[in-house]
């Protein structure tokens, strides 16, 4: 946005004091700038989701345009859920507000607002649970802490559940392991029952759900844009490289989120993957129809995320592939790691995945069939399958960002900072408290990359950024590298803001850069079209 | 994801653990508990009537007492208590108490026992050896 | 918000008080059924006995020229035998010489006199066990400085070194303290040791320190220290601060040493050699 | 701003009273030493498994654990057994800690904006001390209890006695339990009141029970070290209540006794119902009781049901011209 202040003044405007007011009687702010645009109704329909009664609407209104029994919608998703989700109702339940997670959040980190407290933010759905759902509460009132269902109150859901990006971080701290994100799912996918929802979570989609992707990519556009990259890297390395689209009996599909196909800079990660996958002579083929790992679906709601997520068996079953590689993704993987298997599966192709260059099985994907990159590419190097010059990454300092979704919910910690030690020869990691388990969300995560709220992603984004600062001054680090192709489009944009000169970027384009091809001609550039680092003697392989 | 049965396993023995005191006294526990023992007085003791102070006193403040006559004694050196009766005693819970309340296991532990007061006075002081 | 706080500290702080006051009132109450008990107005509760023997400085002559071996073990025998003081010394174990627990023993002048040797004394008189060494209750202790429970202190009345074994706690800063190395430390239980326990004085328990304490109990009840009793007249007790007692007259007339009388810790035991 | 505290404050204050004034001015003994005591507990008893059983009948779909550190991937990459587990052991490892050590308040940290507009995290462990000290002196208390409800009292209580009174001092000897619960419970509250976040979000809820175990401590204390109730008589009493033969022990028993008991007994009963519940809520949460294994496990949902999919068929149907003519095979020509 055009107004947005310059980075020292925004800075110096946190204010971490807290209101005079009980937070109970302190409106959300729905001013312009500071919430989402609702969703257009045609992605509602196209999806077969509950509609607003009005085409066009702005949560800056005073009325909104929902069924008049609103409430009694709510309630009944909210005791439909009480049941399906222990999580919620532990959660409602066991929160003593000790207070460990409230300077937790990114969100509240960065904008003071003490509903972005993870206690609180739970505790704006927490405080109706008791009113409707619990003994004291019925009996006593506010007293044990009750707060009726009101207009006021689903404002305030709208506001501050699209506010938080899922990324668990609080629930590292909290003794009793209350997970907001979890809390979120619930409440967006309460708001989405009356038609609320957002159209930068709603609009990929409807597309997804249509092409296969998020971006609505066609498939000859899909394999067009392919097509480009491979032209890109004939002309910076000399190899001719054709992939395979929805070819049958390939071995291995392999997936990545459709941002790596469409904007930089995941598309030199793509470039990377495919240079990978030439060096190896691997035997898989790409999608036109499984075109996408993400899921906004995880966004909205566990239908939607399970509606969205079956293209990848049902893909993968009719190529007869053996199993799965999947790109560097964030959310995607939280997907793939802890509902695809319960939600999609089981899987009912291939076998256990197994390296076919190294041989090695990857056991504990033997029931979903699906990899991690990272993970193949670490058994690579780990195998000396790989021929890499890192000295290419010289002019590269990087520090690597823990995404929210593979760190908390997966734990994949050494598998891409492997990869990453092998690929570049200046590596520093920040400081601990802001890396992995504890790492810190771009401020965009959980459909929230929209430019309507900038000013709110760069505060939310700010602790990332402020961890990145310390690494750049201290060791000059001017590169981030990351898994995930959300952070890939909301880092740059922060790092511009708060730290400029630092650049963002995936592993596998590092690799790429790094790979020695077979048949290549003398690199002079990276995959980005910059010009290599001088070519001094080589030095050792530094492989620490 | 069947767990029904670890919760209910689970609940089962925090009740287990509650109910302890309820289990506990109906299985090991010594019958007519909720009447506490008498402590029994010698012969000697009985005819004092008193104790170097009132009954009631005594019963409630033994303690204090001991404690405040162990103090006097040993860092005041003073070795002669006036009771509120103008009774002369020698402060010593070895020669005075135990003289009359020679006893120990009828008098004294009765009710610490009861009430699992365990004190340490035995460990230096010495008491008459009982008569079986 | 800071007056919120201040609020909340009042409030609570009354409130506290509240319901603390209600349950001393009831305590109070308890109390009152001897409304002037132990401390109250009506005088002095605790008196010393009419017999007690009193000074203001405990004070010990000993004559060694008087002494032979047997009486000294004499009266260690008797201190041992009154005051509970176990006895290790048929006991196997391996270190039992150092568990070994002593109020007062006999030793020879090198020991108790260092560096006061005479030179042309006879090799047999300087080897020969008939210095009698206890605890000095110097007038100056450094045990009582060490001590941090107070459980050794110094009385201000009579000047004796007391030790209320109620109190300690076995740190054994005060044998590391006493340069004369008369206290012991109860590393085992020592009842067991007790050949034939004296009923009116207590034992002691594993991890107490003990010493000599001039026979405080028996003072008490207007009798000399067991030693004294013991020693057929070679140990004279007295009141160093009375001109007029035996002792100040017999330090008046004879030449009397005390042990390591350069640290400064001015014993009131005192050796006539 | 926040009269939550006062509420709660208040409300215990005039608890105390009514018990008081009960006992001493009304004779209710029996009241509120034998009714209300059997009806707290029976609620306590009730409440406690209707909730946990409330719990358990909710599903658990997904396998959804925080990850605290490093998977089980490739063989040579160290897997973080604890805050990553992948078999039900590790499970029971990770859960263990968290009940007996609370691990995740261990890890809690301070943000703070320093010089230089450095935000910084510094590892904070007050309130994962405060809360220990807290919690395992009410359990070493509560233990402690056992020798008013057993006759003849079991051992372990007999030697907990001796650990918690080891320091030998004062009469009666001193128990260090009783007040590292007050202070506990002191330094949770003055957190609660004096950090500006957490007053924020406290509500009478939070301070109710800080209050009451206060008042519990309070009352606790001071009839052991200061006014001196007859324990004869407490026990009398309370082998009554654990016997099922109650009675009110003649001669009666002081009125701060009863304002105890009834403490206690309004704590027991407000359990349930209360965020005390967390005592079971932690076992049963599902980003911590679950294993890290669902790639290599199928985690079944048990009302996973068919969804609209937008299927291969229907998308080739769509697109099939385009993917024709761009060379991209298709099922049907």
């Amino acid at each position: 946005m055009a107004e947005t202040p310059k980075p020292d003044e925004l800075f110096e405007n946190i204010d971490h004091g807290m209101p005079d007011e009980p937070w109970e009687e302190v409106p959300p702010d729905l001013s312009e700038g500071r919430f989402c645009y609702p969703t257009k109704k045609k992605n509602l329909e196209y999806l077969d989701m509950p509609t607003t009664t009005k085409d066009e609407w702005s949560p800056a209104d005073a009325e909104w345009p929902i069924p008049d029994n609103w409430k009694e919608i709510i309630h009944e998703g909210f005791k439909d859920r009480l049941e399906k989700y222990r999580s919620l109702k532990v959660f409602m339940d066991t929160c003593v507000r000790c207070g460990a997670c409230a300077d937790k959040c990114h969100f509240f980190i960065g904008t003071g607002d003490p509903k972005n407290m993870p206690v609180l933010r739970a505790e704006l759905l927490r405080s109706v649970y008791r009113n409707d759902f619990t003994t004291a509460g019925k009996i006593l009132g506010r007293i044990a802490g009750g707060r009726p269902l009101t207009r006021q109150v689903l404002k305030e859901w709208f506001s501050y559940f699209y506010q938080c990006t899922e990324c668990r971080r609080c629930s590292v701290y909290c003794p009793y392991g209350i997970d907001t994100a979890e809390v979120t799912m619930m409440a967006r996918e309460l708001l989405s029952l009356l038609g609320l929802n957002i159209n930068w979570i709603l609009e990929p989609a409807a597309n997804c759900f249509r092409t296969g992707n998020h971006l609505g990519i066609q498939p000859h556009a899909f394999r067009e844009m392919i097509e480009f990259f491979c032209d890109d890297i004939e002309e910076i390395t000399g190899v001719k490289i054709e992939p395979t689209f929805n070819r049958k009996g390939a071995e291995i599909l392999f997936i990545t989120p459709s941002g790596d196909v469409f904007a930089d800079p995941g598309t030199y990660t793509m470039m990377g993957y495919l240079l990978l996958f030439e060096h190896l002579g691997l035997d898989y083929t790409l999608s036109t129809y499984a075109s996408e790992g993400g899921n906004f679906g995880l966004f909205t709601s566990s239908e939607m995320m399970k509606r969205l997520n079956a293209k990848m068996y049902a893909e993968a079953g009719r190529l007869g592939v053996k199993w799965i590689l999947g790109g560097e993704c964030g959310h995607m993987w939280r997907v793939i790691h802890q509902y695809m298997d319960t939600m999609n599966g089981p899987a009912d192709f291939g076998e256990t995945p197994k390296s076919p260059v190294t041989g090695t099985v990857f056991e504990n994907a033997a029931s979903t069939r699906m990899v991690h990159i990272t993970e193949f590419t670490a058994d690579l190097l780990r195998n000396n399958k790989l021929k890499l010059d890192p000295s290419r990454n010289d002019n590269k300092v990087v520090t690597f960002h823990d995404s929210c979704n593979p760190s908390r919910a997966m734990g994949l910690l050494e598998e891409p900072r492997y990869v990453l030690k092998h690929a570049c020869n200046h590596f520093y990691e920040m400081p601990e408290n802001t890396i992995r388990e504890q790492t810190f969300c771009c401020g965009s995560g959980s459909g929230l990359n929209t430019e309507e709220i900038m000013e709110l992603r760069l505060l939310g984004g700010l602790p990332r950024a402020n961890a990145v600062k310390y690494v750049h001054d201290k060791y000059g680090v001017n590169m981030l590298a990351c898994i995930c192709a959300i952070d890939r489009a909301a880092l740059p944009p922060l790092m511009d803001y708060w730290v400029p000169g630092v650049d963002v970027t995936g592993i596998h384009e590092m690799v790429g850069n790094a790979l020695l091809m077979e048949g290549e001609a003398e690199r002079t550039m990276d995959l980005r079209f910059e010009p290599l680092p001088y070519a001094e003697e080589t030095e050792e392989d530094a492989d620490e | 994801m069947n767990d029904k049965n670890k919760i209910i396993t689970g609940l089962v023995i925090f009740f287990l653990v509650v109910l302890f005191p309820f289990w506990f006294n109906l299985i090991f526990g010594t019958p007519g508990a909720s009447t506490a023992p008498e402590a029994e007085l010698t012969e000697k003791a009985k005819e004092a009537e008193n104790c170097v102070e009132e009954t009631q006193y005594m019963r409630a403040e033994h303690m204090q007492l001991l404690d405040q006559w162990r103090d006097t004694v040993v860092r005041d050196g003073k070795r002669l208590y006036m009771a509120e009766d103008g009774g002369k005693y020698d402060p010593s819970l070895s020669n005075t108490c135990m003289d009359c309340h020679s006893n120990k296991v009828e008098f004294c532990d009765r009710c610490h026992n009861y009430a699992s007061v365990a004190p340490y006075c035995w460990d230096c002081h010495t008491y008459p050896e009982e008569t079986e | 918000m800071e007056n919120s706080r201040r609020r909340f500290l009042k409030t609570a702080g009354f409130s506290i008080l509240g319901v603390g006051a209600g349950s001393i009132l009831v305590g109070l109450e308890t109390r009152s059924a001897r409304a002037a008990g132990p401390g109250s107005d009506k005088g002095p509760v605790f008196a010393k006995a009419e017999e007690a023997r009193e000074a203001r400085r405990w004070g010990m002559v000993i004559d060694t020229r008087e002494l032979d071996e047997q009486t000294c073990r004499k009266m260690q025998e008797e201190c041992h035998r009154i005051h509970n003081v176990p006895d290790f010394s048929g006991d196997e174990h391996p270190r039992s010489s150092k568990h070994e627990i002593k109020w007062i023993w006999p030793t020879e002048f090198t020991h108790a006199f260092p560096g006061q040797e005479a030179e042309f004394l006879a090799e047999k008189l300087s080897h020969k066990p008939i210095i009698p060494v206890l605890c000095n209750h110097c007038d100056n202790p450094p045990c009582v400085q060490v001590c941090p429970t107070k459980a050794t202190f110094k009385r201000e009345s009579d000047g004796i070194v007391m030790m209320d074994f109620h109190r300690c706690i076995g740190c054994r800063f005060c044998m590391a303290a006493c340069p004369f190395g008369s206290r012991s430390f109860n590393f085992r239980d020592p009842r067991p040791a007790i050949k034939d326990e004296n009923p009116e004085f207590p034992t002691r328990t594993k991890g107490v320190v003990e010493k000599c304490n001039f026979c405080a109990e028996r003072l008490a009840v207007g009798k000399q220290p067991a030693c004294v009793e013991a020693s057929g007249g070679a140990l004279i007790f007295g009141d160093l601060e009375d001109p007029e007692s035996d002792i100040r007259k017999l330090l008046a007339d004879e030449y009397a040493i005390r042990r390591k009388p350069n640290l400064g810790t001015f014993p009131s035991v005192f050796y006539i050699v | 701003m926040n009269a939550a505290y006062l509420y709660s404050l208040v409300t215990v204050v005039v608890l105390g009273l009514i018990a008081y004034a009960g006992v001493e001015a009304a004779g209710l003994d029996v009241l509120f030493g034998v009714i209300i005591p059997y009806l707290a507990f029976i609620i306590f008893l009730v409440g406690f498994a209707n909730k946990i059983i409330d719990w358990s009948k909710s599903a658990v779909p997904f396998k959804i654990p925080t990850t605290m550190g490093q998977q089980k991937s490739l063989a040579w990459i160290k897997q973080n057994k604890i805050d990553s587990p992948y078999t039900t052991g590790q499970v029971v490892i990770r859960m263990l800690l968290e009940i007996l050590l609370f691990r995740s308040l261990f890890k809690n940290t301070r943000t703070g904006f320093g010089a230089g507009r450095r935000i910084s995290y510094k590892w904070v462990i007050w309130l994962w001390l405060f809360a220990l000290l807290f919690h395992y002196s009410f359990l070493v208390v509560v233990i402690r209890h056992l020798r008013f409800f057993t006759e003849p009292v079991p051992f372990f209580v007999s030697f907990l006695e001796r650990i918690d009174g080891m320091l030998q001092i004062l009469l009666p000897n001193i128990f260090l339990s009783g007040f590292a619960l007050l202070a506990g419970a002191l330094l949770l509250l003055v957190r609660r009141v004096f950090l500006p976040k957490l007053a924020y979000i406290s509500r009478p809820a939070d301070y109710f029970p800080l209050f009451l175990i206060i008042g519990i401590a309070v009352t606790g204390l001071m009839m052991r070290y200061l006014s001196k109730v007859d324990v004869i008589r407490i026990k009398e009493l309370t082998m009554g209540l654990a016997t099922l033969q109650p009675s009110i022990p003649e001669g009666g028993i002081s009125g701060l006794f009863y304002v105890h008991l009834f403490f206690v007994s309004i704590l027991v009963a407000y359990i349930p119902f209360s965020k005390i519940m967390h005592m079971g809520g932690i076992f049963l949460s599902p980003t911590r009781n679950l294993a890290n294994n669902s790639r290599a496990k199928r985690h079944e949902n048990p009302w996973n049901y068919p969804v609209k999919t937008h299927t291969y068929e229907e998308y080739e149907e769509d697109f099939r011209d385009k993917m024709k003519e761009a060379g991209i095979p298709v099922e049907k020509e």
